[in-house]
């Protein structure tokens, strides 16, 4: 597997930048100013980054309610995103939508979504965007094990094969739909379900950040050279509650603490990187310590940002009206 | 200029625009049909044959035919209007909103606002409504109440051929979600329909007459009802304004309050179920802009409180009707306020 | 194969009464006095009527808009049939159905359905009922190719295996979905989805009424004994259009001559009964004559009833409101 | 009688039902919670923990989780209500109903009158609505105007942790599909509540006071809004009467125009979207039948024609309000009928 310099740096800053974000929302929710739901992403950032790494800003993503870790990997700018979160005018929708709700067309982000199993659809739309207008793009699904079981999902999965999208439908495993485990809710296998559907399966550890590349680069390259669409299973783990606030009674004592041990791609990716001498320790150390300031510098911001004013109640329901 | 029946008319919008605009493309269940058939393709054009041709001019890349999996071809045309298409999705009986309603109401309707203005959703969703074609109750629903209901749509109602065609024109044109209902009873009406395209603008009532001594509004295929029982009316001397709002969403408020003030009077025909429907929209809205003006209650000729029955005895029963409108007219022609009041 | 006589003649009995029915309203809808919508199940027979020789009053099913063949399968009277769908105050319905909401639920007949995909998700629910009043009862769905790809079809799949209920999925596949055929619609195998979602597949010729009976004894068996769903199978082919009305003009000359022709249910039943020494020809000539004038009294009683009254209208909304 | 909150309340009536008939179930996602998982189970009992213990005490065949498929479940609940069950189906948060509306609306709504009365389905489907949780766009809607304008449902609001517990086990005894919609900012609300088992009958209003200036009518959450108000203008000589209409299908028309035959002037509080909602409905109501009665514009107190906006500062400004309301009932209060009229 051929990975550039550009590639893995930029990858590892992704990965951090997650991390950090998350795990300095976990602190700053409990602190009560964080309004609404927050669903974080740590220990899953090798997936949507391992995913992203293959795609451009004309390529399509659609997200979850998960979604802080697809959209930094998809390239939105962490100070807009924490400004939404906490619900400033100066936030990427100006703090009408929030944690759950962060899009940024311009990038091909076409938004986290509350919904579980909404943007498996919106994304057959995007590739059959992407298919007419011939941009040799790509569109991706994230979406989770609980969503897998979603109709909306399950009709879509079919759809593209019928329409022979230029689609790829990332199911991101991480064994648990709130608090019930997939083992119960997911009937059969997802390989099946793919072969149920027509398409392609791909699988891969998804706390292995080069796992997931070259296993992405494989289902998306598919994907875009015309042959339809596939599906990639990844095998996760998440670190934190469904929601903040989720004492996690439902998972054995030790569970995550050995997958925080274990499975931290951010330490296994210094671990391999260093051992075949791919980057130096000292760029990643750098890295960290520039997401860091990035980190408290967005969070001192968002703090700081002037609220949503009266008038923007009323803006952008419609075009016109 | 030439005589166009209601399918026609929509047709002829649908062909004019892809015409126009390659970015127009067509989706739904049957809009052609044939395909993985033995036999001919554009076999259908529609279920009741309305965008008959459309694949034979355009292709299969336009014209696309889907599966029967409602929620994955309209979030698709939700999602391709995000990026770039202006996709046309039928969802053949409105009923079966049942089946997506969630990429309508949360992902396409919202986006925009969600998301602070920055996705535009250039999408329309036609589909056929109404009672009268002994379909029973799943499917002769009309749910604009629904739509309508739902910021971040729009809705249209066209009560003719010549309405249909100028008002999908704009709708294709418009940049937001708009539903498109056409009553699945018209597709035959014929009036007089321009050949070259037109645009009939959103959110401005037509008044197919004037008159002075009751307003009514009137929805759809009710408008014809209402124009009708608005003749009769006449012979008798009771003069009606017949207010045809076009879209219910906008909904052009300044005109029905102009009306009233001139008529005091006023009768709302809508064939929606009654509860939480346009009639009572309407009348909201006058009871409390209106209020000084009134000289009658606020009629409403809505069907009653039931899913739609199958025999035509009962259909017809359940229907607004030209006599239900004639009769509420001139209960509140002849109503005079109590003295006490 | 062990088949009693009963069984035999009652399900020759079913067979002919489904036929002769649907040709009957395919010649009276050309008359003009039959209203709404008429989708016919001639040529599929066997399929419904195989199913239903394992059932009892007491086990469900839930049938689709083609739905005249399950009911009648399951012992719906035709006579009350007949004048529901001349909308008569003395149709099973009272009229207010029509042909696609023909229901008796005290004969386990959960309704035909106008949705496409509306059965399945009921049958989960029936199947449910039937697990934990502990009938051992079963409940199945019938739907088409075309509804294979609805999402309530596939959720229900899933729903059925996570909950281990008594039901069956039966997917008479008769390869199109109004206009548009199934090679185009359904992607992947209905193979693979029944794998997908955990449960076991079988399939077997719906134009075969002893294939058809053997193999739904073995999935309703499955079912029954509480070792969760089974997928069934069937192909089929139907005689006429989608919907009364409907000139076919998707299908290949000659393709529906060549069923009839080849693959006539009641011709290879009378066939096959008679080489086997089954069962006398004159039995079988007896129930068809039978069975011929009771669909004409059923016709002339349809067209001589009395239409619903006013006061139907408002009747049967609510239990109580 | 003691204390209980909203939430309690709720808890409290789901288990008294299903100790008394074995037939009551209860489904939905994490309803329990911890199938499937390597820790405890009913680990959550409903994401807000208003099902806590239950399948702790009936265990998993009464107090099914379900796979992330509202279609299929809700179906299975209405498929189980027609064939001897009595299932409370949790859909978590009412906007979710896109994912399955047609399971509610075509099929357990509709069964009763297609099958000429043939089928009975005692279904209950449980929902939190509302805004004031910066729950956003897709997790605060109202929506029971969407309930309320299909024949074959009724609809629930209850008001107080009382009320909760009444209506809900009135809703698991009716023979009808009840959709029944607890406000999600109400759970910690406290008062107190009998420990036994009872009833509130549907479309009975229940007048929270009675007054001679101005009647409100609020629904849900909104009943304590217009109680404040009502506190408030009290000091300043303007006495209302509050209805809190408890179901908003039936909706008990009645006791409505009866007090607005009293005091001549309405003011309607309701926090769903403003098209089509409660709002316009009981207007329209008033509007045609109390016209006579009439001495003021009815006021409706409403949210904007937007989504629901995340940021707080929005949210506010979005909602209904104590302030809004006090203004609307003195703007109706104050009102006098023109010379000319
Ligand atoms: C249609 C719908 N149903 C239910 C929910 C509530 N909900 C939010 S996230 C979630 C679990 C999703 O599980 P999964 O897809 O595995 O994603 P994960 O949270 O594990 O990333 C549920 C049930 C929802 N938001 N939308
Ligand atoms: C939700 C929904 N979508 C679409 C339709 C329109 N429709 C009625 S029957 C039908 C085709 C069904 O095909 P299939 O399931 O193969 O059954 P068949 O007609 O072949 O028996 C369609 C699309 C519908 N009734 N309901
Ligand atoms: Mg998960
Ligand atoms: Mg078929």
């Amino acid at each position: 597997m051929q990975i550039s310099r550009d590639i893995l740096t930029r990858s590892y800053r992704s990965m951090r930048t997650i991390r950090d974000f998350e795990e300095r929302l976990h602190v700053e929710f409990a602190t009560g100013e964080i309004p609404g739901f927050v669903h974080l992403y740590c220990g899953e950032e090798a997936s949507g980054v391992g995913v992203c790494a293959h795609l451009t800003d004309t390529d399509t993503i659609a997200s979850t309610h998960r979604g802080h870790g697809h959209c930094i990997a998809k390239g939105v700018a962490v100070e807009g995103m924490m400004a939404e979160i906490y619900g400033r005018q100066t936030g990427v929708c100006h703090g009408k939508g929030g944690s759950m709700h962060i899009a940024d067309l311009s990038l091909g982000m076409l938004g986290a979504n509350g919904i579980v199993g909404g943007g498996p659809p919106l994304i057959c739309g995007a590739a059959l965007s992407h298919k007419l207008l011939k941009d040799n793009n790509v569109a991706i699904a994230f979406y989770g094990d609980g969503a897998s079981n979603e109709g909306s999902t399950l009709e879509s999965l079919n759809l593209a094969t019928v329409w022979q999208l230029p689609a790829v439908f990332v199911v991101e495993d991480n064994g648990y739909g709130e608090a019930t485990g997939a083992s119960y809710a997911c009937a059969g296998t997802q390989k099946d379900r793919a072969a149920g559907f027509g398409m392609p399966y791909f699988e891969c550890d998804g706390t292995d950040f080069f796992a997931v590349y070259k296993t992405a680069g494989e289902a998306i390259a598919h994907a875009r050279s015309g042959k339809g669409p596939a599906m990639l299973h990844v095998h996760l783990s998440r670190w934190y509650g469904h929601f903040e606030g989720d004492a996690m009674s439902y998972r054995a004592d030790g569970e995550v603490a050995k997958q925080r041990a274990e499975h931290d791609c951010l330490v296994n990716f210094r671990k391999y990187v260093s051992e075949v001498s791919l980057l130096e320790t000292s760029v990643l150390d750098e890295i960290d310590a520039d997401v860091k300031s990035e980190i408290d510098a967005a969070v001192i911001a968002a703090k700081a940002a002037p609220l949503p004013e009266d008038a923007d109640l009323m803006r952008d329901v419609y075009v016109s009206y | 200029m030439s005589k166009k029946s209601f399918r026609q008319a929509i047709n002829e919008a649908l062909r004019q625009e892809m015409r126009r605009d390659p970015r127009v493309i067509l989706m739904g269940e049957d809009v052609a049909g044939g395909r993985g058939g033995t036999g001919v393709k554009d076999a259908w054009g529609g279920v009741l044959g309305v965008t008959k041709g459309l694949q034979t001019e355009f292709g299969e890349d336009r014209v696309l035919d889907t599966p029967i999996s409602e929620a994955s071809y309209i979030g698709a045309a939700a999602g391709a209007a995000a990026t770039g298409l202006r996709p046309v999705a039928e969802l053949m009986f409105v009923d079966f909103v049942g089946c997506c309603l969630d990429q309508i109401m949360n992902q396409a309707a919202k986006f925009r606002y969600m998301f602070g203005g920055k996705a535009r959703t250039p999408l329309v969703i036609r589909a056929m409504y109404g009672a009268g074609f002994n379909a029973a109750a799943q499917h002769s629903q009309a749910l604009y109440p629904l739509f309508t209901h739902i910021p971040g749509l729009k809705v249209v109602v066209p009560s003719s051929p010549y309405e249909a065609k100028g008002l999908l024109i704009e709708a294709i044109r418009d940049d937001d979600p708009v539903i498109f209902l056409e009553n699945k009873v018209m597709y035959d009406d014929e009036e007089d329909v321009p050949d070259e395209p037109y645009t009939i603008p959103f959110g401005e009532a037509n008044l197919t007459r004037e008159g002075d001594d009751v307003t009514i509004v009137a929805f759809g295929r009710m408008v014809n009802f209402a124009n009708q029982a608005a003749d009769r009316l006449e012979k008798d001397g009771i003069s009606c304004t017949v207010i045809d709002p076009r879209t219910t969403s906008p909904l052009d408020t300044g005109t029905i309050l102009d009306c009233v003030a001139d008529t005091g009077r006023l009768v709302i025909v809508d064939e929606s179920s009654p509860r939480c429907n346009l009639a009572t929209d309407v009348a909201a809205l006058v009871a409390e802009e209106a209020f000084d003006a009134l000289k009658a209650p606020i009629r409403r000729v809505v069907p009653p409180h039931t899913p739609v029955p199958f025999s035509t005895v009962l259909e017809n029963l359940y229907m607004p009707s030209v006599e239900k409108i004639e009769a509420a007219v001139r209960s509140v022609a002849a109503y005079h306020v109590k003295e006490e009041a």
